[in-house]
């Protein structure tokens, strides 16, 4: 449990910068809303059409192919840390799991979901 | 792909994706001033554009029916004011035509230096503010933004020695020109246009292989030479579209016929096509910059007496329209006198009002960045568009 | 009329011609609230410490510190209008960095502090002005730039021209010049610096100072 | 089609004088203005459209003054017609030239000139709200305008 105590230091800081930064930029600016501030911005113009429009798919499929290998970054950093005591077995399991994500792309490639038609 | 030229209001029923429509407004970091295009989205396409303009309407010709033919040519100078030069060229052109004033030999001279002066620099700023629009101003963009500008003021130290301002001069004048060179000026003039020079091989080098200028650039707004030449548009554009039209050449005025240049053009029409011919034109400018000054001859450099009083220039009655080929294209000025000491109306052909209207014609179709694109490679001025 | 003397513009006065324009241009300049208000808790804590002997020490230390971050971090909307945004560029760039005063020209109003109002105002452009000077979160200032915003300039007689973009939005820092070369521009600039560090803790306009010329 | 065979195919054509200029100067009667575009651009070969424009003539009407060129021979045309005074409609040149559309929706904002068959004949450089045209003589140059004194 010995380890821990510098970590809950450590986010303890990073709690209080937040709310100190946040809270003394709130309390010290002036504050003035009324309703043409509060507007939506576009260029200066008055807002037309709605945002609520149903937007084409291909948006939604980039997304998701960004979140799978937006994970895979997230396993990628601490293995490399630990890859030393890991030895050859962590080697051979982190490629597997390359190879079962480059088998996502493949699959997206071939679907070409990223080129825009 | 979408029928190209689709007319402005298009309002296809459509059971895709609904249509998002939103404002490229007035204040917008690549607008080149103060145009409006309500864009109807598709997704990443763009369906139709409806160009709203007017929000730099400063009532030009009506204000030019009440000053007089001395007065209004540094007003002139703010219509097409990032190349000042070649709009008072214009005004003062027509006058002199209708009034049959003839131009002393140095003056022609002097007007065309300065007028290809000004080409460059405004091709300069053209070159800075279309790369800054395609990279973005933290992106890639602003570096080729902040070499321009900083070759641009070279030719504006240049102005402002021979004339005192920056950037709008009152340079021309009905008969003449109202400054002559001060001594020294040629000298620097033949240094800055040949650092000039060196400096645009290098601006080329740096483009020509980047792989995403080609892709923003290459195949984007293709412009047909029959739409090219049904719409209007001219200079660098029509250049671009294959049309070899250049008003210098083929309709010279004040002594270009003096100069031999060659007149660049390319056939495919898009947005590096509009690029190859402007980068070109800086080395015609540079060479014709050249020969003037070594030819320049000596004698007075300007037909009338010097201004004494505004309304001392009177025009007798008749009508002319004289055209310049301005770095946009072709301004011009048609001028109707009653003989008094103003004009009866003044009409001022801008460059950029014919240019910009090509835009609802080939922007249906293209993704929204190339919209940026687009908008950059036509080069509007606001001041000519609503004048 | 002898010949040499100048044309007079036939051209009629301006005047109110009945008291509902001036209703309506009053109307128009209503709809924001003129102080702004701090929250509760900053009013309440400035009131506590001037009760102690001495607290406005306090006060106008926190005020010096505040003006000295908004001065040294005043961010311009790339607006430009007209002929003086071009000279508006050649300031932001190289040679006349205005980075070395720490503004860094910001596409979008919601980021910046300072609107440069560079070009003629015209009256379809006023709404657009006025929203996007809405647009800016406080303390905002404004600089017009160029005697078009000063006053029309040399459009000031035509139909769509607003005379002078002070009759939209409220002006800090007026540059002559058409166009002001870099060099003027700076200058109000650096006037405009030296007026937010006497700005005060309620974010009313400083008076203007009698020292600066 | 060079200078002088346009001169006279005009000429013969239309009845009327065509004055040797640089820009030959071609006036003719409202009712054939389309059809005078339509021969500049098919015979004449004037497929460049440079501009169009409008002269407030006071009492006398109000004048359409248009200018095309042909590129490749260099001949300019100027084609002008004069309405009746009174009369704010004429007939619109966009089936024949698509870069009228603008020039003639600002025509039409500044003097009032209705372009009949034109796609869409609105304000271009006003905002649809304004009232009055401005380059009529008639029009004040400091009209005030409210609220912007």
């Amino acid at each position: 449990m010995q380890g821990y105590l510098s970590v809950v230091v450590y986010l303890g800081f990073i709690i209080a910068f937040a709310l100190v930064s946040l809270g003394m930029a709130w309390v010290l600016s002036p504050k003035r809303p009324f309703a043409s501030k509060l507007n939506t911005y576009e260029c200066g113009a008055e807002p037309i059409g709605g945002a609520w429009v149903q937007f084409p798919v291909g948006f939604y499929l980039v997304a998701l192919v960004f979140i799978v290998f937006d994970a895979l970054a997230v396993f990628l950093f601490p293995w490399v840390l630990v890859l030393r005591t890991l030895g050859v077995r962590g080697l051979v399991t982190m490629f597997l799991f390359l190879a079962i994500l480059g088998l996502g792309w493949v699959y997206a490639y071939r679907e070409r979901i990223l080129e825009w038609h | 792909m979408l029928d190209q030229n689709t007319t402005t209001r298009v309002e296809m029923d459509w059971s895709g994706p609904e249509r998002l429509q939103m404002n490229m407004g007035p204040q917008h970091p690549s607008a080149h001033g103060v145009f409006r295009a309500i864009v109807t989205l598709e997704g990443e396409t763009v369906v139709a554009v409806d160009a709203v303009i007017g929000y730099l309407h400063r009532c030009h010709e009506k204000l030019s029916e009440t000053l007089t033919y001395a007065q209004y040519p540094s007003i002139a100078s703010k219509t097409d004011y990032v190349a000042a030069m070649t709009s008072e060229f214009a005004y003062v052109m027509a006058a002199e035509e209708i009034g049959k004033f003839e131009v002393p030999k140095r003056a022609q001279y002097l007007r065309v230096i300065v007028a290809e002066l000004q080409r460059i620099a405004s091709h300069l700023l053209w070159l800075g503010t279309w790369c800054m629009d395609m990279g973005g101003a933290l992106g890639g963009g602003a570096t080729i933004f902040l070499y321009c500008i900083r070759e641009r003021e070279l030719i504006l130290d240049l102005f402002e020695a021979l004339v005192g301002a920056r950037l709008l001069y009152g340079f021309f004048q009905v008969g003449g020109t109202r400054y002559d060179i001060p001594d020294g000026w040629a000298q620097k003039c033949r240094e800055t246009i040949a650092v000039i020079e060196s400096r645009v091989d290098e601006y080329e080098q740096m483009l020509e292989d980047n792989a995403f200028f080609l892709a923003r650039a290459r195949g984007v707004g293709v412009v047909s030479r029959e739409l090219a030449q049904d719409v209007g548009i001219a200079g660098p554009l029509l250049r671009g579209s294959g049309i070899d039209y250049d008003l210098r050449r083929n309709a010279p005025y004040s002594s270009y016929q003096d100069f031999d240049f060659t007149v660049p053009t390319e056939k495919d029409g898009d947005c590096y096509a509009r690029y190859k011919v402007r980068m070109q034109e800086f080395r015609q400018a540079v060479a014709i910059i050249r020969q003037a000054l070594d030819k320049l001859p000596a004698g007075p450099i300007s037909s009338r007496p010097a201004l004494k009083s505004v309304a001392q220039i009177r025009i007798p009655k008749g009508e002319a329209y004289a055209r310049v080929e301005g770095p946009r294209g072709e301004v011009g000025s048609y001028i109707i006198s009653d003989g008094s000491a103003k004009p009866y109306r003044m009409k001022w052909r801008g460059a950029s009002f014919s240019n910009l209207a090509i835009l609802p014609h080939i922007i249906p179709g293209h993704k929204v960045a190339d919209v940026v694109a687009i908008m950059g490679s036509v080069d509007p001025v606001f001041g000519e568009v609503d004048r | 009329m002898a010949l040499n003397d100048p044309p007079v513009p036939v051209i009629p006065a301006p005047i109110w011609r009945n008291f509902k324009e001036l209703q309506e241009w009053e109307a128009l300049h209503k709809t924001r609230p003129e102080g702004d208000k701090h929250s509760a808790l900053f009013e309440s804590v400035t009131e506590g410490i001037h009760n102690f002997p001495g607290g406005f020490v306090v006060t106008t230390a926190a005020d010096a510190f505040l003006n000295w971050a908004r001065k040294s971090s005043v961010w311009p909307v790339t607006f430009g209008l007209a002929c003086c945004a071009i000279e508006m560029m050649a300031t932001f760039c190289s040679r006349f960095d205005v980075e070395r005063l720490g503004m860094v020209p910001w596409a979008s109003p919601r980021h910046s502090d300072l609107m440069i109002v560079s070009g003629t105002v015209t009256i379809k452009m006023a709404p657009m002005l006025l929203r996007i000077y809405d647009q800016m979160p406080d303390p905002k200032w404004a600089v017009s730039m160029g005697s078009c915003a000063n006053s029309g300039g040399p459009f000031r007689h035509g139909y769509h021209v607003v005379k002078g973009v002070d009759r939209v939005i409220p002006v800090d820092v007026y540059v002559p010049g058409c166009p002001p070369p870099p060099e003027s521009l700076l200058n109000g600039l650096l006037l405009l610096q030296e007026q937010i560090s006497h700005f005060k803790k309620t974010g009313r306009r400083a008076p203007p100072n009698v020292k600066v010329d | 089609m060079n200078a002088e065979q346009a001169r006279a195919s005009l000429a013969s054509t239309f009845g009327v004088e065509v004055a040797a200029g640089v820009p030959m100067v071609v006036t003719v009667a409202p009712d054939r203005w389309e059809e005078l575009a339509r021969y500049a651009k098919e015979t004449v070969g004037c497929r460049f459209f440079n501009f169009l424009t409008a002269v407030d003539w006071k009492e006398q009407g109000l004048e359409v003054v248009a200018r095309v060129d042909n590129l490749d021979d260099n001949v300019g045309l100027m084609l002008k017609t004069r309405l009746a005074p009174g009369v704010t409609n004429c007939a619109s040149l966009t089936p024949v030239y698509r870069g009228a559309d603008w020039m003639e929706r600002e025509c039409f904002d500044m003097f009032g000139i209705r372009f009949d068959n034109h796609p869409d004949l609105r304000r271009i450089l006003l905002e649809d709200t304004w009232e009055g045209h401005p380059l009529l003589k008639s029009y004040a140059v400091d009209t005030p305008h409210p609220p912007y004194r």
